[in-house]
């Protein structure tokens, strides 16, 4: 890349999808999904070291960006009756998240504006030093209503009552175990697997995001490999042959 | 008892000396007057204080009364201002933005808006005062629900949100 | 140029702010105007904030200029600015209903309910005295029991404990 920007100075993945689309002049409403994905991928490649904890929610748009870029691929159904409505382009639901995002650090920059004094705005009194020791609580008041009161007790007898009618994440899901689980599960090429299928049965966000650290890294040993097939549009992955290694 | 004049000069100082909104019925309750009298003086300063020979204002919002600036001469008092302001991250600026437009709103909803999660930065928000807990919300995992505070308004220079733009209302 | 009101609005604006007294040229490079000038707007803020309607008023001292309560409003600047809001925290809020519904209650049973740790959240209850020890229960460990206070009612308004709107049984 011709530019040295580091994963961390971004917000999150729509920040830099935001920084992406910019820099290549383009329509936030007709994104080049093609080229703005293998942008977004080599950036991250080259950011991989990042701390994990951020890392995450770069990685699930990764995943997002290269399902819908093999979505855009497929021939589009042909609308025939006027009743049905016209099929979604893949990119409608990513769009309308980043223009929401867009909205927000607009109105992040005004605030900051704001905070500076460089807009105008009004300024409450200092609290001089001595007072704000004086202010510390020596009588709190409590703002507080009895609706509140009677609420918080009976969502918690809700709660108790339905303490197993919703699953609770268990705990963090194992990249390594990811990996096995790959090895088994993928078949061996020329026999391959649509990318989107491995994530049918995923049903956390945690999952999903070891499961494609697991990809990446399988494919960053070279044993897996993605391959995209023109003729479908699809992206499949396979395991390499063992000993088909190159010399 | 007070002569009115007097009054009003208590609920001046009173004003002045809060850093924050005071609700009337606590302004009543400090002076010892009713509710009305307080009201009918409240709005006495409010309009002797919107007369342009003033740069201070009183504001009525719904947290109650307080007095302010007024925002024509920002530049003045920025010039000014030595109060040495910890500066708000990104993160947290966005944060905030989500807040004062959503609110009340869950965590799970900020962080379907910035695409990251937010914990560590609302908990930041929560310590400062800029943000607050208000209920729960009544979804599955009745997630906490945040507000914005008046230290929000503090740091912003904000008399009500109605001072922020506007929001498209199309995404 | 500001006109000489909106300087005098200017500068009642700047010493509104400043906590600590300011000097006379930071005030008029602030401005671009005059010391001169500055000083007799100055005169003209102390001699109009002197006037008897007036809670505030505007004082000249060695440090330079600064605007403050008139002494004898102190009382009743008293009687409101000891006094914090704070809301409850959700924690604090759910502990304090467990306890008002089902007192005397313990510790262990608190925790049930709510599924967490509640140690903290109840010795900050009691430290408000919005709760109360009221002995022990006889069950093995003798666990200590809670209630809420006088100071419980008062703040949420009731006289009564009768006064709770009843749980709904079937909630």
């Amino acid at each position: 890349m011709d530019y040295q920007v580091r994963l961390e100075a971004f917000e999150g993945p729509l920040d830099l999808l935001l920084h992406l689309i910019e820099k290549n002049k383009v329509d936030i409403y007709d994104i080049p999904i093609a080229v703005i994905t293998d942008q977004y991928l080599a950036f991250i490649a080259d950011s991989v070291e990042a701390d994990l904890e951020n890392l995450a929610d770069f990685l699930l748009m990764a995943a997002t960006l290269v399902s819908i870029k093999s979505r855009m691929l497929l021939p589009r159904r042909k609308v025939v009756d006027e009743d049905e409505e016209a099929e979604e382009d893949p990119r409608e639901q990513l769009v309308q998240r980043l223009a929401l995002y867009r909205q927000y650090k607009e109105l992040a920059s005004h605030l900051a504006a704001r905070e500076e004094g460089e807009e105008p705005r009004v300024y409450y009194r200092e609290i001089p030093a001595d007072e704000q020791e004086e202010v510390v609580p020596v009588e709190v008041k409590l703002e507080v209503s009895i609706s509140e009161l009677v609420k918080a007790f009976q969502a918690l007898w809700q709660e108790k009552t339905d303490e197993f009618s919703y699953p609770l994440p268990q705990g963090d899901v194992d990249v390594g175990e990811k990996i096995a689980e790959l090895l088994q599960r993928l078949p061996v090429l020329p026999d391959a697997m649509v990318f989107q299928d491995l994530f049918w049965d995923v049903h956390s966000r945690r999952e999903a995001l070891a499961l494609f650290l697991a990809l990446l890294e399988l494919v960053r040993q070279r044993r897996v490999r993605a391959v995209q097939e023109e003729q479908f549009g699809c992206i499949v992955v396979g395991l390499q042959p063992e000993d088909d290694s190159p010399a | 008892m007070l002569l009115r004049q007097e009054l009003k000069a208590a609920i001046e100082a009173v004003l002045f000396t809060r850093a924050e909104p005071i609700d009337i019925e606590e302004l009543s309750r400090a002076l010892g007057v009713s509710v009305q009298d307080t009201r009918e003086i409240l709005q006495e300063l409010i309009s002797e204080y919107n007369r342009s020979e003033h740069g201070i204002q009183v504001v009525e919002s719904d947290a109650g009364y307080t007095m302010c600036t007024k925002p024509e001469y920002f530049r003045y008092v920025n010039n000014t201002n030595r109060s040495v302001t910890r500066r708000l991250s990104q993160a947290a600026l966005e944060t905030l933005a989500i807040v004062a437009y959503q609110q009340p709103v869950t965590r799970p909803e900020i962080e379907a808006i910035r695409g990251v999660r937010v914990e560590g930065v609302l908990n930041m928000l929560v310590d400062r005062g800029l943000v607050a807990e208000a209920g729960r919300k009544d979804v599955p995992g009745r997630p906490l629900l945040y507000v914005t505070t008046a230290e929000f308004l503090r740091i912003f220079g904000i008399t009500s949100l109605d001072d922020l733009p506007r929001k498209d209302e199309e995404a």
